[in-house]
């Protein structure tokens, strides 16, 4: 029998984060034997870029295609074009419109991201204050879907003030000037949610450079590997993110199993290996695991891993 | 005041001759080494679907490229390109809100780019600006105004029948993006070659001062071809907001710069004055293949941009090296 | 062979040669500019090179200066053999040249154009800024000009720009100081303060080559001349041993008449009418009329504003009021192409820039403004258009290998002619000659003055501005003097006598009444 | 005197004074000394590149690699600190300095020996450069942990009250104003790109002077590429992505011309600042993050508009002189 191919695209390629889920996607394939990975992305972020990446996958005749979609929407006429060519698609982490995919998988849920991104700036004050959220671009569909999922749990937190929303378009230097805007706009303000990895460096640096370690914490999503610095310096206290070789893992698994004709109507439950396995809602899709946080207690064992 | 009038022949060189020698050949070297060994590479490539799919790669930037050569060649540029396909596609987002049907929608694209090809045109022949700053300056304003109206949203719900200009086949693997690629190349190839509109192009480029002084109308003529390429980024929108099937503010993002690219391996002097329509076909052709052929062998992205930025330099240098070892 | 020879001991008569020039080849693709020729320069002498456009002369300067890099040959200074591999090398060896185009930088100062490259310097071997403009000061006294050294130089008029190109080569202390059409440019006035300056450099002991088409200047300052042509030396010799005839004939290698055309003055009705022109700043109250079969002298001093008007009534420049009419009916031009559609056309002064385009091929030059005429609804036909071509250029007796030759590959008086085919083509009424044999040598200057009487024979109405009074006095019908923007005289064919146009274009009171 | 404060950069100076006062008439404290220090601070990267960007286009050339120069300088210099952490700082400075340089008189080369149109050759090496980071890397970070201590301390040592990374700023302005208007060089620089044809005559060599514009720009953008890493504590292949033509935009605001011949240190300096004030002073002024890029493109746009009015050439004025003639 041949090899099955699994087409694992990313948004880019040489983003640490997607390189540890490829990593988790070489892991399930050696488990499952008999399956290639084929770790593929465009060099921009851009929805352009990864169609011509999925044609070249079309035309290779790959028999599934796990995707980190840059535009939920656009790439949906060329996904179908996939699977009206018998090619099992799927979205992780980044999700593509329901008309494009059998499935989604979601690192975790939405609500659960919005809560904990609250909640790890509220851990570190007693007594409230503000807060402010950096993100990447103002168009980043999953970034705004975790600020809204957060501003709507933000009355549980007593105290804890949003008091405004940037974009550092996942640039270092935009990220950077634009944590000093905040600091020197909300002298009070306690903590920095960044919830992408470019952004929380970014602030992490600029709270370092004010000489505002202690006074400002910065929090959000990002790598153990990229976040050591941070820590360490004692800006971040503590952050959170799924396990990027997990993601890969079980995307892999979850494609896998679909092209060899697994189930996927609402409801359906879908194995993913060691990662036990997931139900998909009526939207098509699912959610792995809860996010996980860092400190300093344990970023020494996971800064090599991912 | 002379004694025997000699008679000047025409031409020293037949234009076969000519032709034979020039770039467009090199190039199709290029392009055709390419097929071959894309050929060998990849069991994938030599497939009529496969090959139709690797069209979609370059038609709509080509489609511009070609209005590009024209104002290239007339010693201008428009950086703004992609920014314009951002916001006619975003007017036509919009459109669709209001309830537009797939006519208006596409009457919406082409006269957007037009508008945007106007204002250009009038900051650059209207005021006497450099065209290279100024479509820098409008790249940010159209796409910004795009971002002012569309911020994190998303326009999708086109009509149905909408889909087909950048997902319908007129006839087998033949789609309508490349059709309409082949007739706007022909289109381009006559009005570059063959009319009095061309002619004033190339004379514009060579020296402008001069062209003014035999009595072409300079500011009227770069005018229109700032309208052609605003067309033409209105004719790509249509297209590739079909293809998407949506709208975000960040569509077309960095496609300037490709659409530059294209149209200087197409043999089309930067600083003006040369080129042809069908050096820019073929130079979208070997692009395509390229990140097509790349694309098959699952090579990264920022490396096929290394081969493009390699190729353009190399095959630009490699005329000069031969005529220095030469002489 | 008498290149074996140093050229001192061939003539016993003639002083040293501070510089010799012999066995000089240099080639271009596809033209022999100059083949083994050879040039003397003797200390506190001035030597005349002549020669038709095209002839090499400009090129010999450009070896001299270390531009070109000849391909064979030999420079000799003092008895020595010296090569030029870069323009400093030549400065160094003590060879200045003011060169025939302008070599100049409008965004820089004028002290910092004089001294480019060879600046003074101070401390820390930084640019001396005041010793540079003192120096400058210095120069630009010695030649007489009032220009500021600290003035930005694109704020200067062209006659001034040609004095900083002039002050520029003096700033190197230089043995040999090569001339290339220095008058060309500039008005009586600096002409005669340019004779001055060319005698304190000879009595300082430097040698002269002066490069001039204009025989009575060479005649007037010269001592020594060579002649140039077809990039051939052809004779050498004093210049008292010569009359203006043979030097013409060796220029030539034909005899050619300096009679100007005879014309039978017959001129038709009224075509042209100009009223009341006016530009916010640069000239006012323009009127005159213009006859069919016609020749009208535009005459001032260079910088009167001639071209400057001429360039509005062709549509270049926006104007502040007037009218035009073109037999009796008011046209209104906007741009040079509503101009020619009125049957009025231009050829400028400044060839390179505004006549021709120099990477497009003949033919497509002489059609490009009649491409309507040989076009079907847009779509040019390629017969008709060579044929259209082939009319016009063989009708100037144009001389090029092909008609697909680039225009940049042809000599300045083949130029102008490409010009001159290009309007003939579009039938105009009324022809504009701006300065239309400068910078072209005395066989073409002929043919462009018997081909100007032969238009206007056939009734076309012709303007032809000129600063050179024997062509404005042999030519014209009638002339307007201009004078600070403005006409100050209009002047009848019995009164056209280079005193008056002079005392009008001056301003000199008593004449002008 | 009359020169330098030319009609072009004496309206910049108070474009420059108008944005301040809108924004400190409703944030007082965006004009507070020390955030005007930090303003110049952030933005000291942006003028050490303007600054050698001017100089290219001064020749009436372009250099699009800058971006890209940087971010492989930044790159390399990383890589190079991870594997010899104890590499004094010195060194660090001239490896950036003198391998931005190279990468510069790569540009150069090509523009000068074989006459490629800059445009064309930065284009290429523009993602030449950035793939190449690519290749070194796999496409991995160098993340802030695995930076040495001095290496990231550098840029922010503080020397007489300001971060050393706008002491680069301020000695790159200085270096090269006495550059540019008083030395030999400098005087080149103006006459190859003013006019290629005359300084040719001149005993200027256009494209050897091209060559050492590109080379200087490579050196200032090598040096900007370890400054930039080692202040956001970062590198990767996408570093400073698309700042190519914010520095452009910075020279063109800064009255530089395209069409060489024109501009000047000061004016680059301005159109620097002027760039980083807005950039700075958006987030401040709670401006809606869509408006951005639709403002800055209007800025650029009205920037090249009164530049062209401070330069249209006034013609000739016959009829003026004569009026002061009589
Ligand atoms: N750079 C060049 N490339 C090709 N041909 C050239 C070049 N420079 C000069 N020529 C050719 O060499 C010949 C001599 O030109 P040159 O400029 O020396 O003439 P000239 O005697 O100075 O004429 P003029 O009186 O018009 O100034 C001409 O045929 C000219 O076309
Ligand atoms: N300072 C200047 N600014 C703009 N154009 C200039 C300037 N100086 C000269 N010119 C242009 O250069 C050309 C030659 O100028 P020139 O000195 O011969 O004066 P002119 O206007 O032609 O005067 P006239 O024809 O009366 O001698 C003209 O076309 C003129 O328009
Ligand atoms: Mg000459
Ligand atoms: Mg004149």
């Amino acid at each position: 029998q041949d090899n099955m191919r699994i087409a694992l695209v990313v948004k880019a390629l040489g983003i640490g984060f997607f390189e540890a889920a490829a990593e988790g996607a070489e892991e399930a394939a050696g488990e499952l034997g008999n399956v290639e990975i084929i770790y593929t992305g465009p060099t921009d972020t851009t929805a352009e870029g990864q169609i011509e990446v999925i044609n070249s996958l079309i035309a290779q005749g790959v028999d599934a295609i796990a995707i980190s979609a840059n535009d939920p929407d656009a790439l949906v006429p060329a996904l179908k074009r996939a699977m009206d060519r018998g090619i099992t698609v799927i979205s992780w982490d980044s999700g593509v419109a329901e008309g494009g995919r059998q499935m989604h998988l979601n690192p975790s849920s939405t609500p659960l991201i919005g809560n904990t991104i609250i909640k790890l700036a509220a851990d570190h004050m007693p007594d409230g204050g503000e807060v402010a959220i950096l993100s990447a671009s103002a168009t980043a569909t999953n970034q705004n879907a975790w600020i809204e999922a957060a501003k709507e749990v933000l009355p549980n937190y007593d105290g804890v003030d949003l008091v405004a929303t940037v974009y550092g378009d996942d640039l270092s230097d935009k990220s950077y000037r634009e944590a000093q805007g905040l600091m020197a706009s909300y002298p009070n303000l306690k903590a920095i949610i960044a919830p992408t990895t470019v952004g929380i460096l970014a602030s992490c640096q600029a709270v370092t450079d004010a000489g505002k370690i202690g006074e400002i914490n910065v929090t959000g999503l990002g790598l153990p590997s990229e976040m050591a610095g941070c820590v360490d310096s004692g800006a971040t206290k503590s952050f959170a993110i799924w396990n990027p070789i997990d993601l890969g893992y079980s995307a892999t698994m979850l494609a896998h199993a679909i092209a060899n004709g697994a189930e996927t109507g609402a409801g359906a439950e879908i194995p993913m290996g060691r990662m036990g396995s997931v139900t998909l809602d009526d939207t098509g899709s699912a959610a792995m695991a809860d996010p996980f946080t860092y400190d300093s207690s344990n970023i020494e064992q996971f800064k090599s891993i991912f | 005041m002379t004694t025997t009038t000699r008679s000047i022949p025409d031409r020293l060189r037949s234009p076969l001759e000519r032709n034979l020698k020039s770039w467009e050949s090199l190039l199709m070297l290029v392009a055709i080494g390419i097929f071959i060994a894309n050929s060998f590479a990849s069991p994938y490539f030599l497939n009529a679907w496969n090959l139709s799919d690797a069209t979609f790669n370059f038609t709509e930037k080509a489609m511009i490229a070609f209005a590009m050569a024209l104002l290239i060649i007339s010693g201008e540029i428009d950086l703004s390109v992609a920014a314009i396909i951002a916001l006619a596609s975003t007017a036509m987002g919009a459109a669709v809100q209001a309830g537009v049907g797939t006519e208006g929608l596409v009457l919406i694209g082409l006269a957007v780019g037009l508008a945007c090809g106007a204002v250009n045109g009038f900051l650059v022949t209207g005021l006497g600006l450099p065209s290279i700053v100024v479509t820098i300056g409008t790249m940010s304003l159209f796409r910004g105004i795009s971002f002012i109206v569309l911020g994190d949203q998303v326009y999708k719900s086109y009509p149905a029948d909408f889909a087909f200009f950048g997902q319908g086949y007129v006839w087998w693997v033949i789609s309508f993006e490349f059709v309409l690629f082949a007739i706007i190349a022909v289109i381009y190839a006559v009005i570059l070659h063959m009319t009095n509109f061309g002619r004033a192009v190339y004379a514009i480029g060579n020296n402008a001062t001069g062209a003014l002084f035999s009595g072409i109308r300079v500011g009227r003529v770069k005018f229109t071809l700032f309208l052609l390429t605003g067309l033409m980024s209105g004719v790509a929108a249509v297209c590739l907001t079909s293809r998407l099937g949506s709208t975000r503010p960040s569509i077309a993002f960095g496609w300037e710069l490709e659409i530059v690219t294209m149209v200087v391996l197409g043999g089309v002097n930067i600083l003006g004055g040369s080129g042809s329509i069908p050096g820019v076909v073929i130079a979208a052709f070997v692009m395509g293949l390229v990140t097509f052929g790349l694309g098959l062998l699952n090579v990264p992205g920022i490396v096929m941009s290394i081969v493009i930025g390699a190729l353009l330099i190399t095959v630009i240098a490699l005329p000069r090296l031969w005529s220095m070892w030469r002489g | 062979m008498q290149l074996e020879l140093r050229p001192d001991v061939s003539n016993a008569a003639a002083p040293t040669p501070l510089l010799s020039l012999s066995g000089v080849t240099k080639t271009f693709p596809g033209v022999r500019a100059l083949s083994d020729v050879s040039l003397n320069l003797y200390p506190g002498k001035v030597t005349a090179l002549v020669g038709e456009n095209g002839a090499g002369k400009s090129t010999v300067v450009k070896v001299l200066t270390g531009i070109y890099q000849p391909d064979e040959g030999d420079i000799w200074i003092d008895s020595e053999a010296l090569s030029f591999p870069t323009p400093q090398s030549a400065e160094t060896a003590g060879v200045t040249a003011i060169h025939q185009e302008t070599v100049l930088f409008d965004e820089l100062t004028v002290a910092e154009n004089i001294f480019l490259g060879h600046a003074p310097k101070g401390r820390f071997g930084l640019i001396d800024k005041t010793a540079m403009a003192t120096r400058a000061r210095e120069i630009l006294d010695g030649i007489g000009a009032k220009i500021d050294p600290g003035a930005t130089l694109k704020d200067l008029g062209t006659a001034n720009k040609h004095l900083v190109a002039i002050s520029r080569a003096l700033s190197i202390d230089a043995r040999v100081v090569i001339m290339d059409e220095p008058t060309a440019a500039l008005s009586q006035k600096e002409i005669e303060e340019l004779y001055e300056l060319v005698e304190s450099l000879k009595a300082q002991g430097k040698a002269i080559l002066f490069i001039s088409h204009k025989f009575d200047e060479i005649f007037r300052i010269a001592d020594f001349y060579t002649v140039y042509r077809d990039g051939q030396m052809v004779g050498e010799g004093a210049i008292i041993d010569v009359s203006e005839p043979e030097l013409v004939k060796l220029m030539v290698g034909r005899d050619v008449s300096q009679i100007f055309p005879a014309r039978d003055h017959n001129v038709g009705h009224d075509i042209l009418e100009v009223a009341g022109y006016d530009h916010p700043t640069e000239f006012a109250d323009i009127g005159f009329t213009l006859r069919r079969g016609e020749i009208l002298g535009f005459y001032g001093l260079v910088g009167a504003g001639r071209s400057e008007f001429m360039q509005a009534l062709f549509g270049i420049t926006r104007l502040s009021g007037g009218t035009v009419r073109i037999d009796g009916a008011p046209v209104s031009i906007a741009s040079p192409a509503d101009a020619v559609a009125s049957g009025i056309v231009y050829v400028p002064e400044d060839r390179g820039k505004q006549g021709t385009i120099s990477a497009l091929p003949i033919f497509q030059n002489v059609t490009l403004p009649s491409l309507a005429r040989i076009s079907r609804k847009g779509f040019i036909r390629l017969a008709e258009e060579f044929k259209l071509a082939r009319e016009y250029t063989e009708r100037l007796d144009l001389r090029a290998a092909s008609l697909d030759t680039d225009v940049g590959n042809l000599s300045g008086g083949n130029q102008q002619k490409v010009v001159i085919a290009k309007w003939l083509a579009t039938q105009p009424k009324v022809i504009i000659l701006d300065e239309p044999t400068k910078g072209i040598d005395i066989g073409s200057k002929a043919a462009v003055h018997e081909f100007m009487a032969e238009l206007a024979a056939q009734g076309l109405a012709v303007i032809m501005v000129s600063s050179e009074i024997p062509e404005i006095v042999g030519m014209s019908d009638r002339v307007i003097v201009m004078r600070e923007g403005r006409i100050v005289a209009e002047l009848a064919r019995d009164q056209i006598t280079p005193e008056t146009l002079v005392s009008h274009a001056a301003g000199i009171r008593e004449a002008a009444q | 005197m009359k020169r330098i404060l030319a009609s072009r950069e004496l309206l910049l100076l108070v474009a420059i004074a108008l944005v301040l006062g809108i924004i400190s008439s409703r944030f007082p404290a965006f004009i507070t000394l020390s955030n005007l220090a930090a303003v110049f601070n952030d933005t000291s990267p942006l003028i050490l590149l303007a600054i050698g960007q001017m100089i290219v286009i001064l020749t009436k050339c372009i250099d699009l690699s800058v971006a890209a120069n940087l971010a492989l300088t930044g790159m390399v210099v990383s890589l190079i600190n991870i594997s010899a952490p104890g590499l004094p700082i010195i060194v660090t400075l001239a490896v950036a300095t003198g391998f931005g340089a190279c990468l510069g008189m790569f540009n150069g080369i090509l523009v000068w020996k074989l006459d490629i149109p800059p445009i064309v050759v930065t284009l290429g090496t523009m993602t030449i450069f950035r793939g190449t980071i690519f290749l070194l890397t796999d496409g991995k970070w160098v993340n802030s942990h695995e930076m040495s201590d001095t290496f990231k301390a550098f840029p922010r040592t503080e020397l007489l009250g300001l971060p050393v990374l706008s002491w680069f700023a301020i000695a790159a302005v200085i270096l090269f104003t006495i550059v540019m208007t008083r030395t030999t060089l400098g005087r080149a620089f103006y006459a190859a790109g003013g006019n290629p044809h005359a300084a040719t005559y001149a005993g200027i060599n256009v494209g050897r002077t091209q060559f050492w514009a590109f080379t200087i720009s490579g050196a200032l953008a090598g040096l900007t590429g370890y400054l930039w890493v080692s202040r956001f504590a970062v590198a990767y292949v996408d570093v400073a992505g698309g700042f190519e033509l914010t520095v452009v935009a910075a020279c063109v605001i800064g009255g530089v011309s395209i069409m060489g011949g024109i501009g000047s240190v000061p004016g680059a300096l301005l159109g620097a600042l002027f760039l980083g004030i807005i950039a700075n002073a958006l987030p401040v002024v709670n401006i809606s993050p869509f408006w951005q890029m639709a403002i800055s493109g209007g800025a650029i746009i009205i920037a090249v508009v009164l530049n062209a009015q401070a330069n249209r050439t006034k013609g000739r004025v016959i009829l003026k002189r004569a009026e002061h003639a009589t």
